[in-house]
């Protein structure tokens, strides 16, 4: 009997752990993609011109200077690559990146310029502004 | 000594007795309803309109619930299929209105037509629960679900001109709400009717009307057919061996009930101010069935007693609940309340142990 | 050879609240024996094995007194499943085989043959799945230790009745452990060569070592195939002798054959010809368990008529039949008219009443009143008790007049009871059963028919309603019918008596005969004779 | 005569053969019947009509499988199965709250959904075991009186003393779930996991698969110990009790059971809809599994899983194409509402009185016992010679 109660609760258990695992990997975040000057330790880094971001395998999206889009997507662990054009919409650089988003609550700020510039600090959680 | 000993444990007993008699759970909700209008001015809420709109709905819904009482004495069960007796008012009502009558001839005119189609719905729904013994209250139920439905197809095909009833424009068969103002709106209301101030008001006329009502089916339940047909919902086969036939007694008790759901439903109106069509009767059975429950009233036992104070608890706490739970909380509880309180009662008394779902 | 009885009975006793039931029963029984147990109705047979069975009953009214050995060792059984596990199988007289189910799967019933299957661990060991092939295997080998053939796959549903009956009885053989069988009138469902085919059956499971105790009241069955009979009457063994040495009229007498106390058998001679007030030609009643075939009989005025006879032959069809209860046919006739038939209003409204032996389901309204109960039947078919209101469109119920009846009714019989306002369901066995009869003589009948009027009553009570009974016929000249289970009972009070036997009339003597006469025509001896009425 | 009547079954005429076909199977019969003089007068092209019953199969058929296993035990329909429907919905609120999205949403949904319906399913048991006989209209009130409660958790709870974070989902006045919640993180998330095209129409195959996975589980079921125990209930409960099954213990399974795959198809069902009406959705679910199932050849006390698709095909065929043909017809698309509305319940009193109907008859007949219909006139000359 003691056996049989041994394995429901470890059946309970993994049903469980299941449950925390399907949490984690279908958690939804928003994504906020941001191409705005960035200000980060007295320095500020100016906005791409053009940049074309590829978070996981979303089509790309084109970002101007001001320009702020989001995508919604699941789970902590993301890639995120990036493609910058000049003026003249010639590549001068592509960035790509395995990453996991920290921080609490369920919308984050990616700054495209702060990511292009590979700063530690280039994606923090979004406060949405009391309404 | 011995004597006083002897009078303190009668009273004991008859305490017990009356816990017993009375049962649990009306002692609970005559005290909860008791509390609520003890509440009530704390609160402020007036008392007086409490009183009044409980009176209103008690006389409102007096002979609905009545229309339980033949059902059940007979052993056919909770008369779930109350729709079909109120389809059968409905009628009565639409073709009054369609007549153009008013006043207190309208109301007579209504209950005129209403009468012949109570007693064929209840002879066909009589003759059909005769042949589904012992599930009689599910088949009730879809059979009083179905008619309302059929019912609403034959609303909107229903040749009827009166223009209270048609839709203005565009719009096809009979009005969901049809207005009795005009023809027959608060006429037992009226009658003799006691208002005191703005807030307080008795209908005397619509409660000496379902107090009559009440008194003819005691007068029917006194008489030769009346003795048998209880009987018969007591124990079939006694009742057989005695020379009665069940079948011609449960069919009489359907049709009685029948009529009584349509005439129910005309207090109804005259007092709500309104007809319902379509899915209008489609709940309808459900607080009826609640009601006489808490009335004291089991599957297979009721009586007028049962009626009267089934009513009147079930009602109070429908007008009570409301006003004094959302002034004390701010909210509107009163369609959860209604609904926990009068399934809840109707599941009790369908999970009692009873000896009648055993016996054919 | 060890010598040890498999089973030994030692100064059972048991009684229900008093009244006692079993008195100081011993026997044994060997292994490979079959050992016929007789008896009357009420005899005490069917506690005896609930006892043996551990039923629940038992327990809940007090238990047993004596000791069970088996295998030598004693035991006390909590519940049939202790008795089932211990070796001990018994087939009752209802079938108890779930319809939609094949042979197999009744045979195997809660004992299925599985497999095992991971989810087992998780749940409960009824995740397992059926393995169908054993299952087929097991069952087969249990219905070749009866040496018949039944098809496997046939639906209980579909079958005749002696199949279902081996069925039963291969469940009980399918347990591995199985050393006793009781079998309750096993043969009393089937036909004559069915019948043959189990005792050859059950010899063969003798044979192979199992113990049987075989329940039935054909005594030709009984001295054909046991070892060993067994007689109780009123709880107590009357008669215990290897069957060799015993013959069907031994064994009848001493199942019957005690007298009542204060009655005494008497010829009332002289009344018997006069012309008859009910006559009953070639009656057929569709009662379940008790049918009746073709009765024919003829009841004098003022007449005590007996109808009596074992069990599930046919005797409480008659008064159902001919009062309209259950389905019946032939013809009826009181005072020279015609009765119709299934119609009870039309015998009651001839001057006949009936006191039923189904005293709670059909005798009374137990949740209304005494009053009601009493003054009912009179009203509905007389209207009597109901005053004229309005001219005669109401017929009022007359509350007073139904009290006074009641009142006059609860003195007259002596019904011990708090009012005519009691409701009926409160009151004992005995006061229940003068209530009916009440209910019959407020009709004012001119015959009464009462059936099994001292069913489940005490002593005291038994008393009354037989003195009731008789006081009513010889001062009021109802003439009665009655019906009874007990021999005795009918022999004292009547003045002839008809034994019903396999729904056909076995015999008519006058009560005055001996006992014996009438258990030999109860136990199918009289089949053979012409019918004499 | 019994074998006569046997033999009958594989003779005569296609047209006796079809006959009896249709006496067998009545309501499938006549809802054919209605099909097929409505879909002419709906106007609707075959392929709509093939994409749509395509959708709704994969919407509702794991609903109304949920139904067998009571029927199996001698229950009857599971008129309880709305508990578990709310258990499903209040396990998509959380997670529509949580923010999870796509099929771990809806898996979690199942999962959250599983401890309340085994819950909610063990009371209806309880409650089932004390009015046995009474099944059917108990656990419709059941239903009815659970729904007051879970309109007390969810409309006055949820937001106030169950916290939800999501101001979405809460009423503005600042407690009590929304009265319809959109599903958008799993909306269709099953439907469209392997998106497949036939011949133009969209097949919901990972929701197919999903609803195969449960036939086959019931079939293995039927097999199995408790299965078999179930069965054996559902058809004598007294000789199953005699032969020592704990009877009340396994009828409780069975609502368990059923409760668990209502709650899990009811997930199934509000992806595919992609709207949650808070306080409708499990209403009318019962009420529709169980048309379907009757419609599609089951009665009370028995079952098939091909009860169940044909039933769902019969029933949202009807259903689809009523109002366009009432419209088409009559000029009046409400009364093809209304008409769909009587056939659902209209069905269920046929089910229901053609049951008790037989029930009736069967105990008269055992009434009756050995079907004795008059003296045996032979059996008696053989005595007196």
């Amino acid at each position: 009997m003691n056996r049989k109660l041994l394995i429901r609760s470890a059946v309970v258990l993994v049903l469980i752990m299941v449950a925390v695992f399907l949490f984690i990997i279908g958690k939804g975040y928003t994504l906020l993609l941001d191409n705005k000057d960035f200000e980060y330790g007295g320095k500020t880094y100016e906005a791409f011109e053009m940049v074309k971001v590829r978070v996981d395998r979303e089509e790309p999206i084109e970002l101007y200077p001001r320009d702020r889009d989001m995508v919604m997507v699941s789970g902590k662990a993301h890639t995120i690559g990036i493609t910058v054009y000049n003026k003249n919409y010639d590549e001068i650089g592509t960035r790509e990146l395995k990453f996991r988003l920290k921080g609490k609550g369920s919308m984050f700020l990616l700054s495209m310029p702060a990511f292009g510039a590979e700063l530690e600090p280039w994606f923090a959680p979004f406060k949405t502004p009391e309404l | 000594m011995a004597e006083k000993h002897r009078l303190r444990y009668n009273s004991m007993e008859s305490i017990k007795g009356f816990i017993q008699k009375v049962g649990w759970p009306r002692i609970i909700i005559g005290i909860f309803l008791f509390a609520l209008f003890v509440a009530a001015p704390f609160v402020e809420v007036k008392v007086s309109t409490s009183i009044s709109d409980t009176l209103v709905r008690f006389g409102m819904n007096g002979i609905l619930v009545l229309a339980m009482v033949p059902m059940v004495q007979s052993g056919c069960g909770l008369n779930f299929g109350l729709p079909l007796g109120i389809i059968s008012g409905l009628l009565g009502a639409v073709f009054t209105i369609e007549l153009g009558i008013t006043g207190f001839a309208a109301f007579l005119t209504a209950v005129a037509i209403t009468t012949p189609f109570a007693l064929l719905f209840g002879y066909g729904y009589g003759e059909l629960l005769n042949r589904v013994k012992g599930n009689e209250m599910v088949i009730a139920t879809y059979v009083g679900f179905s008619s309302v439905a059929f019912m609403s197809m034959m609303w909107l095909l229903m040749p009827l001109k009166s223009p209270t009833m048609v839709w203005g424009y565009g719009g096809e068969g009979l009005r969901t709400t049809i207005s009795t103002e005009g023809f027959y709106l608060h006429v037992l209301s009226d009658f003799l009717a006691v208002r005191l101030g703005s807030n307080f008001f008795i209908p005397t006329g619509m409660i000496i009307f379902m107090l009559f009502i009440c008194l003819l089916v005691w007068v029917f339940f006194h008489t030769k057919t009346g003795t048998a047909m209880t009987a018969v919902g007591s124990n079939p086969d006694y009742a057989r061996a005695a020379g009665v036939s069940v079948n011609r007694m449960r069919t009489i008790s359907v049709m009685m009930s029948t009529w009584l759901g349509g005439i129910g439903i005309l207090v109804y109106q005259q007092s709500f101010g309104f007809i319902q069509l379509y899915m209008g009767p489609f709940f309808m059975a459900f607080p009826a069935v609640a009601a006489i429950l808490i009335g004291g009233a089991s599957v297979h036992k009721a009586s007028i007693y049962n009626v009267l104070i089934g009513t009147f608890l079930f009602q109070g706490i429908l007008t009570m609940t409301p006003s004094v739970v959302n002034s004390v909380i701010n909210t509107d509880m009163s369609e959860v309340i209604r609904i926990i309180v009068s399934n809840g009662m109707i599941l009790y008394a369908l999970t009692r142990v009873t000896k009648s779902g055993s016996r054919a | 050879m060890d010598n040890t009885p498999l089973l030994e009975l030692r100064s059972i006793t048991k009684d229900f609240f008093g009244n006692q039931v079993l008195a100081d029963v011993s026997f044994t029984l060997e292994k490979g024996q079959v050992l016929g147990l007789v008896g009357e109705n009420g005899a005490g047979k069917t506690t005896l094995m609930k006892i043996l069975f551990g039923m629940g009953v038992i327990h809940e009214t007090g238990g047993y007194g004596g000791e069970i050995l088996l295998d030598g060792e004693l035991v006390t059984f909590q519940s049939p499943f202790d008795a089932l596990a211990a070796g001990i199988g018994m087939v009752h007289q209802e079938f108890s085989l779930i319809p939609g189910f094949t042979t197999v799967e009744n045979i195997l019933l809660n004992r299925e043959s599985t497999r095992y299957n991971l989810l087992v661990e998780v749940f409960d060991d009824r995740m397992r799945t059926l393995d169908r092939d054993m299952m087929q295997e097991r069952a087969l080998k249990a219905i070749d230790l009866l040496g018949i053939k039944l098809e496997g796959d046939m639906l209980v549903s579909e079958m005749p009745v002696g199949h279902k009956q081996f069925t039963e009885i291969a469940r009980e053989l399918e347990r591995e452990n199985i050393k006793l069988l009781v079998l309750d009138e096993p043969t009393a469902v089937l036909t004559e060569s069915e019948a043959e085919i189990l005792i050859e059956a059950v010899r063969n499971l003798a044979n192979r070592g199992i113990s049987i105790i075989f329940i039935s009241h054909r005594l030709d069955e009984i001295i054909d195939l046991c070892d060993k009979v067994v007689v109780l009457r009123d709880g107590a063994i009357v008669a215990e002798k290897p069957a060799r040495q015993t013959s069907v009229e031994e064994i009848a007498e001493a199942m019957v054959g005690r007298s009542l106390e204060g009655y005494q058998p008497i010829a009332r001679g002289e009344r018997l010809t006069v012309e008859p007030v009910l006559e009953v030609k070639n009656l057929w009643v569709d009662m379940p368990g008790e049918t009746v075939r073709d009765v024919s009989f003829t009841v004098k005025p003022g007449e005590i008529f007996g109808i009596g006879g074992l069990a599930g032959q046919g005797k409480l069809s008659i008064p159902n039949g001919i009062m309209g209860l259950y389905k019946a046919g032939g013809s009826v006739f009181f005072e020279g008219q015609e009765v119709p038939l299934n119609n009870p209003a039309g015998a009651l409204m001839a001057g006949m009443s009936f006191v039923s032996e189904d005293r709670r389901g059909v005798g009374l309204l137990l949740e209304e009143p005494l009053d009601w109960n009493i003054a009912f039947t009179a009203m509905q078919t007389q209207n009597r008790f109901l005053k004229p209101v309005l001219g005669g469109l109401i017929k009022w119920r007359d509350d007073k007049a139904i009290e006074a009846l009641a009142q006059e009714y609860i003195e007259s019989l002596q019904i011990r009871c708090t009012g005519p306002s009691q409701n009926a369901v409160e009151l004992s066995g005995g006061n229940q059963q003068k209530v009916c009869l009440a209910k019959a003589f407020a009709v004012k009948p001119k015959l009464l028919f009462v059936s099994e009027p001292t069913r489940g009553i005490d002593v005291g009570a038994k008393k009354l309603v037989l003195d009731t009974i008789r006081r009513y016929n010889r001062e009021n000249g109802i003439t009665v019918v009655m019906v009874s289970s007990e021999l005795e009972e009918l022999r004292s009070l009547c003045d002839r008596i008809a034994i019903i036997d396999e729904g056909r009339i076995s015999g008519v003597r006058p009560a005055t005969e001996k006992s014996t006469e009438f258990a030999l025509l109860m136990v199918g001896h009289g089949r053979k004779t012409p019918t004499e009425v | 005569m019994k074998n006569n009547k046997k033999n009958k079954k594989n003779v005569g005429t296609p047209w006796e053969r079809f006959k009896r076909l249709i006496i067998a199977y009545p309501v499938p019969a006549l809802f054919i019947v209605i099909s097929v003089l409505a879909i002419p007068a709906s106007g609707f092209s075959i392929g709509y009509l093939v994409q749509e019953l395509s959708t709704r199969l994969a919407r509702n058929s794991f609903l109304v499988l949920s139904l067998i296993v009571p029927i199996i035990a001698g229950m009857g329909l599971n008129f309880g199965m709305t508990l578990g429907a709310m258990a499903g919905q209040i396990g998509l609120i959380f997670v529509t709250d949580w923010n999870i999205i796509g099929m771990p949403g809806l898996f979690l949904a199942m999962i959250i959904s599983l401890p309340l319906s085994i819950l909610f399913g063990y009371a209806t048991g309880k409650i089932l075991n004390k009015a046995k006989g009474r099944e059917m209209v108990t656990g419709f009130i059941l239903a009815f009186f659970a729904n007051g409660i879970y309109q007390l958790v969810v409309l006055y709870g949820m937001g106030s003393i169950i916290k939800i974070g999501n101001e979405a989902l809460v009423l503005s006045r600042g407690y009590g779930i929304r009265n319809a919640v959109n599903l958008v993180n799993v909306r269709q998330a099953m439907d469209r996991l392997i998106p497949v095209k036939f011949l133009g129409i969209n097949i919901p195959l990972a929701t197919f698969l999903f609803i195969a996975l449960l036939c086959f589980f019931i079939l293995w079921f039927k097999k199995t110990k408790l299965g078999q125990d179930m069965r054996a209930i559902g058809q004598d409960m007294e000789v199953a009790e005699a032969a020592g099954i704990a009877v009340e213990k396994t009828r409780i399974i069975a609502i368990v059971i059923s409760t668990v795959l209502a709650g899990i198809g009811q997930v199934v069902y509000m992806q595919n809809m992609g709207t949650l009406n808070t306080y409708n959705s499990h209403e009318q679910i019962g009420m529709f599994s169980i048309a379907a199932i009757l419609i599609g050849g089951a009665t009370v006390s028995e079952a098939k899983i091909r009860n169940v698709f044909l039933g769902v095909v019969l029933f949202h065929l009807m259903f689809i194409v009523s109002p366009m043909a009432g419209k088409n017809l009559i000029g009046s698309a409400m009364l093809g509402e209304y008409f769909r509305v009587f056939v659902s319940y209209g069905v269920i009193s046929i089910a229901l009185v053609l049951h008790a109907w037989k029930r009736l008859k069967e105990r008269e007949r055992a009434r009756a016992g050995l079907g004795l219909q008059g003296p045996s006139v032979g059996a008696a000359q053989e005595i007196e010679a």
